[in-house]
């Protein structure tokens, strides 16, 4: 049987559900492993069941963990929505079976809310703005008129699509031109392959701003094999452990921080105060940092 | 037409039981391992939870038994749910409108599906596969690949309730029952069979086997839509990426029931338990909160062992002999 | 008596595939005769019936059925007009029941609901007609042996009205009592007017039931003769274009000369060749129950028996293909019983089967007859641990080819694309390739025709002289009254009698057949 | 190992003039739809791309060629490159240990799906269903779902290259060529075709057919888990996703260059030309910037039209017969 021990049945304890997107992704194993550690040290205070999908694109089980999480009467349930909308009517659902529900990460569409008629107080970081800074940051050691190319995460994505603005505000903002803007699927390889050929058709190519790290690694990698590495500069997002040493390298020039080990804490910690206080906290915007060679930990 | 008899019955036990005994197993592991598994609810979420996976997978075990194979399933039901959100939403149509544009989607899929491939005696494999980036192509194009929301317009469809069981999964239950009178007890059926048996002596026969294959591939993509619209009312909106990977579940299904990849064998009670089987699996799962890589690790191993356990069902049935 | 009007009349027809496989045929059938077409394997008898019942198309000639014109567009079609076949190759399909096969093309039905009850009673009424009336026709097609496969499609073929009626190779894995009965159908529907095609290798039948007799050679048509005009070595010259080589018939007492061996310089062996093998105890499900039997080097043993006796199931047993219940098989007079437990143990220990039923367990189909010919000796054909010798397989290849005489035009011709008796040939070459101590061979000469077949008896001949032991199944008795030095019979999964040369009459041959369904009077009948 | 006949190479023609049509009219459309898609950096990109999938292809076509499927590959090409990461940075393994470490675990694999799919007769797209659920959670749950980045120590297997072509390109071609030749030319390749093609037949003329499907995983396993280190040296990094839907693009591969799903027929330079044409359309669909939508639609199209092309060519390498 499962290793995890089930949370004991202690009457009166409450029982937080964390639902979070693709555990196939380093970025929500960090939250979860956040949440957990959060969890033992909080023994007393709640119990914890976390769970997350598969993929990113698979929104139809993530509106069945939250449906099961019902049917396990949990007390409050805190969800990083896999799709902005499609997860409304469902967490709706959750809130009129009494269940308080706490919007982390990626915050529901507000023409869905308002259509719905109902709202969830939402903790999480500005993608936008975040990608806007890493963008800023790219565009110090270029000048105006310099070719970029953009990779883009899934193309139904919200935090993608976020990241996409982010990034074209910035190169609006230093007047760099955008020669092509495509999909890397957040993975490495696929965004190798696209990199690969954006070197070959557009050479004057001076920078590719990766909407991930997992894709910017793929970007490296291109380059490399392409001789340019050094040449064309990288720049990505979620600062993964591996990313860390191409900082230092040089050959990815920035990333951002979400401090993902915080972000579900930062929910359980609400949904917590509002099971005490049975009221709405406001939302709430978790910091972005930007990390660059000079500015990285030495997190393992 | 005949009354049941004690042959019948018999053969009712020994096809299904190794299903039931693993379900049964499954069950138990988890009543005991989570406080509130084992409750109405959770059978009641369980319920609502199936029915496009098993309209999907009858589908399938209808392509598997005449020797084929459809990829496309997940695609298909992107591509339909994304015509019913758009319809509904931006070209605002009526709903009598719509459902028919989006079942109409689904049968024309499961047309190109059956006309290439047989015009061209192409694997269908190979053409459904095309099907499924075209499909998903098409659903991010109608879509403009975002999330079409469509509120309360939708939701009498999958809210509708007797007994706490919603009319998607009673629709469903009818729909699993037919298709296996179908399959058993009608010409249609025993042809779907005799093709997948061997097409070639079917031929022989003097029967055409392009029309039983054309149907079912029509039958298939009927289904999903009405699967598309079944989720689509589910969660009120419309999710271009809806039923990604849709098509290995369907297959899994399938196979765990019994039903053979080499056709002219299958039976849609034992898909129905091989769905029964991955959902309750998931369902307590997540339950009990386990990391994704135990779920992983649980739910490919229960895969393997729910066919092994089958592969002695079946000796147990032969007796001695082989 | 004035000549009778023709039903169907055919002429000037060609096909051809990679070579002409028909030139030229013309040919005309009457209603209520039956009409039987020779020749050697390979002739074009299938395809010319595959012609009439719309199954292919010729490129040029025409055909009349009752006066007008007649271009079968495909089978249905045919069948629509009254034209039916049953096919020499087994096309039955394996997951359906045996009523379901019979029936597919009309399955009673109501509302596309199907009658079980009329299905089982119309099959039952069928089964019985072509003397399987024990069998039950709820059972599926892949649990009968084929001679009971090839009744079930009989069954269905007679089931049908028709004007004409193709046989082609009924009776390759029947024995007599079911060929009687099915000869007892065919005078009821000749009475009734059907006119009936019959293609056979088996000579006797064809004197027998035939009112003419057209000969086809090399895809022309050589000669139409009524029955009673025209003695059998004239059909076999007629058949082969020139005299059969001189025939040695040693010991082809009360045999017509045409089905008796040329033995050559084999006489009558002695009882003391030494124990090749050694079958003790032998068991499994109900088909085998305690069979016992020992074959000698340098001896042919044949096994006889009625349809469903059990001698392949024994066959399959002691070579592992299927599992054992019970009993031992020795080998060489050795008191340890050898381990054969697969067909892989057993070709180690220098067995051979060939399988009775050559599409699905003998031959790779869509692979070249090279490929086929050579798989069991591709370790001798090849070096450095498994490098094929190209030249050297083909070399090889072509000369079993030719010692068979395997009609092809090339020995990368698929072997599905051969004519049911040369395919047979290939499977029978790829046993003598690879050299084993003893062969079984279940049902060697089915589909194969008169000439082809004094080959296949001399080269067994050769092998039991070269002190090889020989065992032959077959539904066809005079084949083993012929060839065999000492023959089993078989009845009801028992051993009932052995006879040697001599002891032996063909009466006493079938009351052993027949003595083990006699004692369950209650059952009367083939037990499943 | 006789000389080249005129024949020979007449069949070479038939045999790859579809698969030869398709891949020049691609990149012929885009060539002229872009401006530097046609030169030879496109070219070494596209040679230094696809080894990784064309191993996994070439192992693919083994494993349909015997009549079975292997849905395992990308998971396990994902556990390879884990352990091959975990090896390499956490405990602190040399080279020389961590690359036999992976091709083990690659080894393992495969002999799972082998055993488990001959011992109990399972079929083996079940039993690798459950090994692509299996391996990809063993893949996260040895790296703790962390990329890990290994850096210069790996750079050096696909750095090194010979007149622009990487090694592992250089090797992939080798392995390609020796794969088509035991295919073709030895025992082992033929008694692969015969058990694709008639395994009872096989198993009745005395040969084994198990030991054969062993062997089978097992290369599979092993070229899977070459794959995956030519991967991890590319990207100098482990990624427990890596080789996600590499299953389907191998079997694309393989079906586009007309091997047989049902097994007994493949051929490993048709293989080949199926991996190129998947990767040219990549690269040109990226070069050209096309919308993700409408890359879908086209790659979906591409796949069924170059199997109709394969079609015609078989026509016409029949002639008029048939
Ligand atoms: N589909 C095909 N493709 C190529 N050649 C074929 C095909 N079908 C039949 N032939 C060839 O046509 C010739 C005649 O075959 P046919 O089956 O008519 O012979 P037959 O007289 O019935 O022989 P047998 O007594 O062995 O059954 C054979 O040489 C055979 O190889
Ligand atoms: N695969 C099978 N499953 C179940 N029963 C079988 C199977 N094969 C054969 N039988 C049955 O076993 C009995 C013995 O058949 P077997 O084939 O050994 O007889 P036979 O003497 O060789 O006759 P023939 O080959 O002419 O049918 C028959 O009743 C047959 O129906
Ligand atoms: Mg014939
Ligand atoms: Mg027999």
């Amino acid at each position: 049987g499962p290793k995890e021990p089930a949370p004991p049945a202690t009457p009166g304890k409450p029982r937080v559900a964390l639902v979070m997107k693709s555990l196939a992704n380093e970025f929500f194993l960090t939250m979860e492993n956040g949440a957990r550690a959060h969890q033992k040290a909080h023994a007393a205070d709640y119990d914890l069941i976390a769970n997350g999908i598969k993929d990113e694109l698979d929104v139809s089980k993530q509106v069945e963990l939250v449906e099961q999480m019902i049917a396990q009467k949990a007390d409050a349930i805190v969800i990083a929505p896999a799709d902005s909308k499609a997860l409304v009517p469902v967490c709706k659902k959750a809130l009129q079976a009494g269940i308080i529900v706490i919007n982390i990460d990626n915050k529901f569409d507000d023409a869905v809310l308002a259509a719905s008629q109902s709202k969830f107080p939402f903790v999480g970081p500005d993608n936008r703005k975040g990608a806007k800074a890493v963008g800023d940051a790219l565009a110090k050691k270029l000048k105006a008129g310099d070719q970029v190319v953009i990779i883009e995460g899934a193309p139904n994505a919200f935090n993608g699509v976020q990241r996409r603005l982010g990034f074209e505000d910035a190169v609006k903002a230093a007047g760099l031109k955008i020669v092509s803007s495509q999909s890397g699927y957040w993975e490495t390889d696929k965004a190798n392959q696209v990199v690969a050929a954006l070197m070959t058709e557009h050479p004057d190519v001076k920078a590719v701003l990766c909407a991930n790290d997992s894709m910017a690694l793929g970007a490296v990698a291109a380059l490399r094999a392409a001789g340019k590495l050094g040449q064309v500069l990288v720049v990505g997002y979620d600062n993964i452990a591996a990313v860390q040493q191409l900082l230092k390298k040089g050959e990815v020039l920035a990333t951002a921080d979400q401090h993902a080990d915080r972000l579900a804490v930062f929910g359980i910690e609400y949904a917590l105060e509002a099971l005490k206080t049975k009221a709405a906290p406001a939302d709430r915007e978790t910091p972005v940092d930007l990390v660059t060679g000079e500015t990285v930990s030495g997190k393992p | 037409m005949n009354s049941f008899s004690t042959s019948d019955f018999r053969r009712l036990v020994t096809d299904y039981l190794g299903m039931a005994v693993a379900l049964a197993a499954l069950i138990t592991v988890f009543s005991l391992s989570t406080e509130h598994f084992f409750s109405a609810t959770t059978f009641r979420t369980i319920a609502n939870q199936i029915p496009s996976v098993l309209l999907i997978s009858v589908g399938m075990t209808y392509v598997l038994v005449i020797a084929e194979i459809d990829l496309s399933v997940g695609s298909v039901l992107g591509l339909c749910s994304a015509v019913l959100g758009v319809a509904l939403t931006k070209w605002g149509w009526p709903l009598w409108l719509a459902l028919p544009a989006a079942l109409g989607a689904g049968l024309a899929s499961g047309a190109f599906n059956g006309l290439v491939s047989l015009r061209w005696r192409l694997p269908s494999f190979i053409v459904t596969l095309g099907m499924l980036e075209m499909a998903r192509g098409g659903a991010h194009a109608v879509t403009k690949s975002q999330t079409q929301y469509i509120g309360a317009a939708i939701e009498g469809i999958a809210g509708a309730s007797v007994f706490g069981l919603s009319l998607p999964f009673l629709l469903a239950i009818v729909i699993v029952v037919v298709a296996q009178l179908v399959l058993s007890r009608t010409v249609f059926g025993r042809y779907m069979v005799a093709v997948g048996t061997n097409e070639e002596a079917v031929r022989l026969s003097g029967i055409d086997p392009r029309p039983i294959k054309l149907a079912v591939f029509l039958i298939t993509g009927f289904l999903v839509a009405l699967a598309a619209i079944i989720d689509t009312s589910r969660f009120q909106s419309a999710n271009p990426n809806a039923g990604t990977g849709f098509e290995l579940q369907a297959i899994a299904a399938a196979v765990i029931g019994g039903t053979s990849l080499m056709g002219g064998r299958g039976s849609i009670v034992s898909t129905f338990f091989g769905v029964l089987i991955i959902a309750v699996l998931n369902s307590g799962l997540a339950a009990v909160g386990a990391r994704d890589e135990t779920k992983r690790l649980i739910t490919g191993a229960v895969i393997v062992v729910a066919v092994i356990v089958d592969h002695y069902r079946h000796r147990l049935a032969k007796g001695k002999g082989t | 008596m004035p000549e009778p009007a023709s039903l169907l009349t055919i002429s000037g027809l060609c096909k051809s595939y990679a070579g002409p496989v028909l030139s030229d045929v013309s040919f005309d059938l009457r209603s209520g005769e039956v009409h039987a077409l020779v020749g050697e394997n390979g002739a074009g008898k299938s395809t010319l019936s595959k012609i009439i019942a719309g199954l292919v198309r010729p490129e040029a000639g025409g055909m009349e059925l009752r006066g007008e014109a007649y271009q079968p567009r495909d089978k249905k079609d045919a069948e629509r007009r009254g034209v039916r076949m049953v096919m020499q190759e087994l096309n039955l399909i394996a997951n359906l029941t045996v009523a379901e096969s019979i029936f597919i093309e009309r399955l009673p039905h109501r509302f596309g609901w199907i009658n079980r009850r009329q299905l089982h009673t119309d099959a039952q009424k069928t089964l019985q007609e072509v003397g399987l009336g024990d069998l039950d026709p709820s059972r599926q097609i892949k649990t009968l042996g084929v001679g009971q496969q090839q009744l079930v499609e009989i069954a269905a073929g007679i089931s049908h009205r028709c004007d004409v009626l193709i046989l082609d190779e009924p009776t390759a894995a029947l024995t007599d009592p079911e060929i009687e009965r099915l000869f007892a159908q065919i005078a009821k529907l000749r009475a009734a007017g059907t006119a009936i095609i019959y293609i056979s290798h088996r000579m006797e039948e064809i004197l027998r039931i035939a009112d003419r007799i057209s000969i086809l050679r090399d895809g022309r048509m050589i000669a139409t003769r009524a029955a009673q005009d025209i003695t059998l070595d004239e059909i076999v010259r007629l058949m082969v274009g020139r005299e059969l080589g001189q025939a040695i018939h040693r010991r082809g007492a009360g045999v017509p000369p045409a089905i008796s061996v040329p033995l050559g310089n084999r006489d009558g062996l002695s009882d003391d060749g030494a124990v090749a093998l050694r079958v003790r105890g032998l068991r499994r499900g109900s088909a085998v129950k305690d069979v016992s039997f020992e074959a000698r080097r340098g001896e042919i043993l044949g096994f006889a028996g009625l349809m469903g006796s059990g001698r392949t199931e024994t066959m399959r047993a002691l070579f592992g293909a299927d599992r054992r219940d019970a009993g031992e098989v020795f080998l060489d007079e050795s008191a340890t019983p050898a381990a054969i437990h697969s067909p892989r143990d057993a070709v180690r220990h220098g067995l051979a089967l060939l399988t009775e039923d050559r599409k699905e367990q003998g031959l790779l189909l869509p692979l070249s007859i090279r490929a086929n010919l050579t798989l069991l000796c591709l370790r001798q054909l090849s070096r450095f641990g498994g490098w094929i010798r190209s030249a050297k397989e083909r070399t090889e290849a072509s000369a079993w080819a030719k010692k068979l005489s395997v009609r092809c035009h090339s020995l990368d011709q698929r072997v599905a694309e051969l004519s049911g008796g040369n395919q047979q040939k290939v499977v029978i070459a790829k046993w003598l390739f690879r050299d084993c101590r003893i062969l079984i061979f279940d049902e060697p000469t089915r589909g194969i025709d008169v000439g082809a077949k004094f080959e296949i008896y001399q080269l067994l001949a050769d092998l039991a002289d070269q002190g090889k032991a020989v065992i032959v199944v077959s539904s066809d008795l005079k084949e083993l009254l012929a060839l065999c030095d000492c023959i089993a019979v078989m009845s009801a999964g028992r051993i009932a009698a052995t006879f040697r040369r001599g002891e032996w009459t063909q009466d006493k041959i079938m009351a052993a057949a027949l003595s083990g369904y006699l004692q369950k009077q209650g059952r009367g009948g083939i037990e499943n």
